[in-house]
């Protein structure tokens, strides 16, 4: 049996990385057959085969009381950073970004948009800039809509903390990087505020965004906001392609599963 | 301490972090203004020292130093001097497009580690984790052994159902299978909850470990532990 | 550059439908949505972007209850043949919207009044490529001409949409152009007499703002006589030159230019100078307006006090429009429905006579309008007595874990914890691998906020290493690291003793960019670190560090992390480059997780101590002492937990569930 | 060409970097490491704006006199003093003053602010244990099982309890963060090569 798992290793260890190469170049042309699927079936206007997902309900529940009450909501992006590995998160954040400041920008709303991370900051700008030029009242956006709460994770979790306690917001949206400060800002905002949709990858965090929001997107449920909300055919086609490596993945760790117990 | 204020700051320092302490604490109370200047100064010093730190552990050791000291020898550097001072046009909003190209750096090569750290780190290596043996000799007088080991597979691979997005028009045998995946996803689902249950009683214990320590530091201010 | 309607990305210029997600982009057949402007696909019944109904707009034109004046459209033709040169003409004209009567005009056209934004765009067109020339009734050009350069501004101020006045002016427009009425051009001849109203102030964006999100602006040239209008319009109806009122999205005021344009933009959006006018106008502007502007419509601004309406009963708590023109009407309007739902054909032709089913409305709506907030709440969610808990919860909590730090009682102390297999392979790892003068990088990845569970840890190994004789190299990926390790090691040599900074042990700093700093530090840690975090020396010249050309100069690599992201980032880049052992001492909070890489086939941690438990544990096999009565308040304090923890399971196993 | 580069920059810098982790080729290691060492500096550069950008928005605060401007006056004070007491020291964080304010101020601050959530904790269990029902019982089951197994209360009522939670630990536990993580690193690949392959462009107006 050693010597099983021993080779499996040895094997693994030197071949890995051109598996997971091979992974990622299978995952091109996948990724791409669905993204154009997904346009298909756009056009088409046909019901996307897609699970409901309560969060960006939620979400649209707090954007109507924005729109209702002119009470913003705050968008929390996380404090991870872009340029560093939780560049993936900061993007997934901000992909739940663009859609809703589109949607804000349609009510006249100004949401209130905070990051930890300069970087992430000025993307975010640019996308809530974006949202309102194509509403035509670019003039409208502020320079300071978004804005740098503290580029520590802590004294961002304060300062966010003052601002949920604060401010008469119509939800709290959190979703990005975050690190143990989370449940620093996260449970005042499930004390104070009327709606709280949090997302997050890092298991050591997902518990608390488990107990302090009620629709909670857990893990990778946080990187399709582009697809739910946006209605983008590359993210829709996105989660099919994720689907499809899902199932391959699960196939090999079958199949590892089957070698490491076949000796004999 | 002396050089800088003239007077003898040790007396002074422990209180100081003593009552900025207990601002934080008041929050118990609900929001007030102790608690409102105990983050506003904790914004500001955190910022101030983050950007401090990022002066001198980057600008000055990685671009300026080498720029000045040889600038000839370092001339790459120039490079990324040029597309920092683009991001820096970002702050205007007419000439915020020319720090485009900053920012597809950055998000270039962020999404590169990402992608790079999430294949090989965690992909490959919990991959290779969850390859255990299901073979009941290797288990031979432990029967525990091979129950732990098909919950592992089980639960592992349920989590993963457990987050599949994709509803298929269910007709046949799609439909059949449709539904073991939802069964066993949910089965999935009570695994990631016990997961979450044992993170949040370890989060309990290393929490509370701090508010000892805190209480501990306030409780020996006041001199109640004997310095 | 083409932005999809849909989804907002850039096209190219050209494309015809959006990369993204496939929606039709040029021109053609679409519908746009009155409420917000989204271009759906023709034959949408419902806007995809907002959900507001778009068909029944476009029927009104066939049951049109038209003042004597004007006749009503002919044809089965779904749209009549001035509706389809209106459209042209709106194509055409970027900012058409200037056709809008001169202010002294609107003072009849009461119903036009409160939602000045959505009037324009209520109608919804059809917008088709077509060739056919419309020339304007001269009447209109005459006022175009005249208002070029002062209604330049579309009327895209922000208002609160409220009546159900919105569909009027689909036959307001109808009326209007298809064939100008008496009562128009007597209103004409008026206006044309007059001088030209006061522009407001000019702003560069209009034009922008009338961009084609606003096709529809040349609707509004509002019939109504003022013989025609009844009371209550007349009350509600606008003053002069609502237009000023509601200023325009542009903003700068003319005294204001030159400065505004020395300064780079940010510092204008900062200091207040681009703001839009609505919201910081500039004092004269302000003054001269106020003049002439009756102050309900003052209060219709976005960020304008609301002076008429009464404050909500005292001890009000319930979510209430606090703000616009609704504020302290609570959950009795559905504010969207308005909106959303044109009025039936019948209900809305009858603008200029008063229909009996319309006064009824508009008496239910100024009920509504005067009446105090009724006593019925919105629901609030619900937080049961949560603050009142909380504080009783926390105050024992403390109190409970205060008790034994004062009097170092040792209640549990006797009971024997065992200790984790997982710390005796630690200590046994430090004991075993390491030779005196051995590198040992440590990883002190937590900062002050974690410091008071991870000191006491990082304190027990780090003098443990020194004891064996490790040369300890430390470095940090939190800014704040540093600091606090340089507290630890110094404290560690104290104990220790004969330990010299440069030496025994050095600590490198900060790494900035997470893991990729970590695997350029593995990779080649002179290089990476650069300088001393004490000295500023360069990291080259210290004798610390003489000989590490990379991780296989390494003989063990110990990470101190308070989340288990950065552990894992550490183990995975380790493990990735070469084979060193590595010990890890973990926050309590990580430990499940990173437990696991000790546990199994191909483990990579050679020992895990977690928390002050674990250090504790360390503590005794290594001989450095971890103060006890911090573990007995931590138990304590750990009991309530659990207390709390079985209560409300009990509680939640006996009650019903809410929700 | 205002959309067309950033794209291209994106693109090459992102796959170079990539490749960097597959391959073994010297000056693709050589450039991928400078290219995520200029990263870390163009990071710098943000970060310029982002303390300008914190500047401005409590200027303005002060400016409007919003509700709570004194305590933005505070923050900005603290900012410029660290920022000019550390610039100008050539010792940075190490120089007296910053290290006396780091000692004394932040790290207090920090700590406490830590600290708080160790109270917030006790209304998260009242909340996540009252009002979620049905699964949920597996999360209160686990919890309290854990938390027996680490307290000398569980030890005293029952020495099993410590090999109870380890087992949780390392089975279900595990496998549920597992799933976890493969999930998230799917999801990881799949948007940062949506980046890489230009099909997403946040970098792009």
């Amino acid at each position: 049996m050693e010597s099983i798992q021993s080779t499996l290793t040895g094997i693994w260890d030197s071949a890995a990385p051109a598996i997971m190469g091979a992974l990622l170049l299978l995952l091109v042309p996948t990724l791409y057959f669905f993204t154009l699927r997904a346009r298909a079936l756009l056009r088409a206007g046909k019901p996307l085969p897609l699970r409901r997902m309560p969060a960006f309900e939620r979400l649209s529940r707090a954007m109507d009381t924005a729109a209702e009450t002119g009470r913003p909501p705050h968008i929390s992006l996380g404090t991870g950073a872009v340029g560093d590995s939780s560049t993936a998160e900061s993007l997934a954040a901000l992909h739940l970004l663009a859609p809703l400041s589109q949607q804000a920008a349609a009510y006249g709303v100004h949401p209130v948009v905070t990051a930890a991370d300069a970087g992430l900051m000025l993307a975010a700008q640019d996308r809530l800039r974006q949202a309102f030029r194509q509403r035509g009242q670019e003039r409208e956006y502020r320079f300071t809509d978004v804005q740098l709460i503290a580029p520590e994770p802590t004294a961002y979790a304060a300062g966010a903390m003052g601002l949920l306690s604060r401010q008469e917001l119509s939800g709290n949206v959190m979703a990005g990087a975050f690190g143990e400060e989370y449940f620093l800002m996260a449970e005042v905002g499930a004390w104070k505020q009327p709606e709280q949709v949090a997302g997050a990858a890092d298991p050591g965090v997902l518990p608390f965004v488990h107990v302090t929001s009620e629709a909670p997107l857990l893990g990778e449920e946080m990187f399709t906001a582009g697809a739910y909300l946006g209605k983008w055919a590359s993210h829709i086609g996105s989660l099919f392609a994720q689907d499809w490596m899902r199932v391959l993945l699960i196939l090999i760790i079958l199949a590892g599963m089957f070698l490491a117990s076949w000796h004999g | 301490m002396e050089a800088l204020t003239g007077f003898d700051l040790t007396a002074v320092q422990a209180w100081v972090a003593f009552v900025l302490t207990l601002m934080v604490f008041s929050y118990i109370f609900g929001d007030n203004p102790l608690f409102r200047l105990a983050e506003h100064i904790f914004v500001g010093t955190a910022a101030g020292y983050v950007a401090v730190l990022v002066y001198h552990t980057v600008f000055r050791p990685r671009l300026l130093e080498p720029l000045a000291q040889d600038p000839a020898g370092h001339g790459y550097l120039l490079v990324p001097l040029l597309l920092g001072l683009l991001l820096l046009a970002k702050g205007k909003r007419s000439t915020s497009w020319m720090g485009n190209i900053t920012m597809a750096w950055l998000f270039g090569v962020g999404a590169a580690l990402a992608v790079g750290g999430a294949l090989l780190g965690t992909l490959a290596s919990q991959l290779r984790s969850s390859w255990i043996s299901l073979n009941p000799t290797d288990y031979a007088g432990r029967p525990l052994g091979l129950i732990n080991a098909l919950l592992l597979a089980l639960g592992t691979i349920g989590v993963l159902l457990y987050f599949y997005y994709t509803e298929p028009a269910g007709k046949g045998a799609g439909r059949l299978l449709a539904g073991i995946r939802r069964g066993w996803g949910r089965l999935g689902r009570w695994f990631m909850l016990v997961t979450f249950g044992a993170l949040f009683a370890s989060a309990i214990i290393a929490r509370f470990t701090l508010l000892v320590d805190r209480l501990h530091f306030l409780l020996q201010t006041i001199g109640l532990l004997g310095g | 550059m083409i932005y999809c309607p849909n989804c907002g990305t850039a096209n190219r210029d050209g494309s015809k439908f959006c990369n993204e997600c496939g929606q039709r982009l040029t021109g053609a057949e679409g519908v746009r949505c009155p409420m917000c402007g989204a271009l759906n696909r023709s034959g949408s019944v419902f806007c995809t972007q907002c959900g507001s109904r778009l068909i029944a707009v476009e029927a009104p034109a066939e049951a049109p209850a038209a003042p004597p004046a004007a006749p009503a459209p002919a044809g089965e033709e779904a749209v009549p043949e001035w509706l389809a040169k209106l459209r042209e003409a709106a194509q055409r004209e970027v900012s058409i919207g200037e056709e809008a009567p001169a202010p002294e005009q609107r003072e009849e056209e009461a119903p036009a009044a409160g939602p000045a934004e959505e009037l324009p765009k209520a109608p919804v067109f059809v917008i088709e490529e077509g060739e056919a020339e419309w020339v304007p009734p001269d009447w209109l050009s005459e006022l175009r001409a005249r208002s070029a350069g002062a209604a330049e501004e579309a009327p895209a101020a922000p208002s609160e949409p409220l009546t159900e006045a919105p569909a009027a002016p689909v036959f307001a427009a109808e009326e209007a152009v298809s064939e100008v009425p008496d009562w128009l051009q007597r209103l004409r001849a008026e206006v044309t007499a007059e001088e030209a109203p006061a522009p407001p102030p000019p702003g560069p964006i209009g034009t922008e703002a009338a961009g084609p999100a606003f096709p529809t602006e040349a609707a509004p040239v509002f019939p109504a006589g003022p013989e025609e209008i009844p009371d209550w319009l007349k009350e509600l109806g606008p003053p002069p030159s609502e237009q000023e009122v509601i200023p325009p999205a542009a903003g700068p005021v003319p005294g204001l230019a030159v400065e505004e344009e020395e300064l780079p933009a940010w510092l204008r959006e900062a200091i207040g100078f681009g703001e839009a006018p609505a919201e910081a106008p500039a004092p004269a502007a302000e003054e001269e307006l106020a003049g002439e502007i009756p102050e309900w419509i003052m209060a219709l601004r976005p960020g304008a006090q609301e002076p008429t309406i009464e404050a909500p009963p005292e001890g009000y708590e319930g979510d209430s429009y606090t703000e616009g023109i609704l504020a302290g009407v609570q959950g009795l309007l559905p504010i969207e429905l308005p909106m959303a739902k044109p009025p039936a054909p019948e209900d809305t032709g009858s603008l200029l006579e008063s229909v009996p089913a319309e006064d009824e409305a508009v008496q239910i709506f100024r009920q509504v309008m005067e009446s105090r907030p009724p006593a019925r709440r919105m629901p609030k969610p619900s937080r049961p007595r949560i603050g009142r808990v909380r504080l009783l919860s926390a105050l024992v909590l403390i109190a409970i874990m205060c008790l034994p730090l004062l009097t170092q009682g040792q209640w549990f102390t006797g009971i024997a914890r065992t200790v984790p297999d997982s710390v005796y392979a630690a200590y046994e790892a430090v004991e075993e691998e390491l030779a005196p003068n051995d590198a040992v990088v440590v990883a002190f990845d937590f900062d002050p906020s974690t410091a008071g569970e991870m000191a006491p840890l990082a304190q027990v190994l780090t003098e443990h290493l020194m004891a064996r004789g490790a040369r300890v190299i430390a470095v940090s990926t939190l800014p704040a690291g540093p600091q606090v390790a340089q507290d630890i090691l110094d404290r560690a040599a104290a104990a220790r003793g004969g330990k010299s900074y440069g030496v025994h042990y050095v600590n490198l700093g900060y790494l900035p960019g997470r893991e990729a700093g970590m695997r350029d530090f593995l990779l080649n840690p002179v290089g990476a670190a650069r300088r001393d975090f004490v000295r500023g020396q360069p990291a080259a010249d210290l004798p610390a560090l003489q000989g590490l050309q990379g991780i296989q100069d390494l003989k063990m690599l110990v990470i101190i992390g308070a989340s288990a992201q950065d552990v894992r980032w550490w183990m995975e880049q380790a493990a990735g480059l070469a084979r060193v052992p590595m010990i890890a001492g973990v926050s309590a909070a990580a430990e499940p997780y990173i437990l696991p890489y000790y546990q199994g086939e191909g483990r990579l941690l050679q020992g895990v101590v977690a928390g002050v438990l674990g250090a504790g544990d360390y503590g005794a096999l290594s001989g450095s002492l971890v103060s006890t009565a911090r573990v007995e308040s931590l138990q304590w304090g750990l009991l309530v937990a659990l207390i709390a923890m079985l209560i409300v399971a009990a509680v939640s196993v006996f009650t019903p569930a809410r929700t | 060409m205002k959309r067309i580069l950033p794209t291209v920059a994106a693109m090459v810098v992102g796959i170079i970097v990539l490749i960097d982790f597959f391959v073994d080729v010297g000056y693709i290691n050589l450039m991928g490491r400078l290219f995520v060492d200029w990263a870390v500096i163009l990071a710098a550069f943000a970060l310029i704006l982002g303390v300008l950008n914190l500047f401005l928005v409590h200027f303005r605060r002060i400016r409007t006199r919003q509700k709570g401007w004194p305590y933005s006056i505070i923050l900005i004070l603290t900012l410029w003093t660290v920022l000019v007491l550390g610039l100008l020291d050539p010792a940075g964080p190490q120089g007296q003053s910053v290290r006396w304010i780091f000692q004394y101020v932040q790290y207090p601050l920090q700590a406490a602010f830590f600290a708080l959530t160790a109270v917030f904790l006790l209304t998260a269990i009242y909340r996540a244990f009252r009002l979620q029902r049905g699964e949920n019982a597996w999360f209160i089951l686990a919890g309290i099982l854990v938390l027996l197994g680490a307290t000398a209360v569980g030890g005293w009522l029952w020495d099993g309890f410590a090999s109870i939670r380890e087992w949780i630990m390392n089975v279900p536990a595990l496998a549920g963060a597992r799933g976890i993580l493969i999930g998230v690193a799917l999801a990881v690949t799949i948007t940062g090569l949506r980046l890489l392959l230009g099909v997403d462009r946040p970098y792009a107006e």
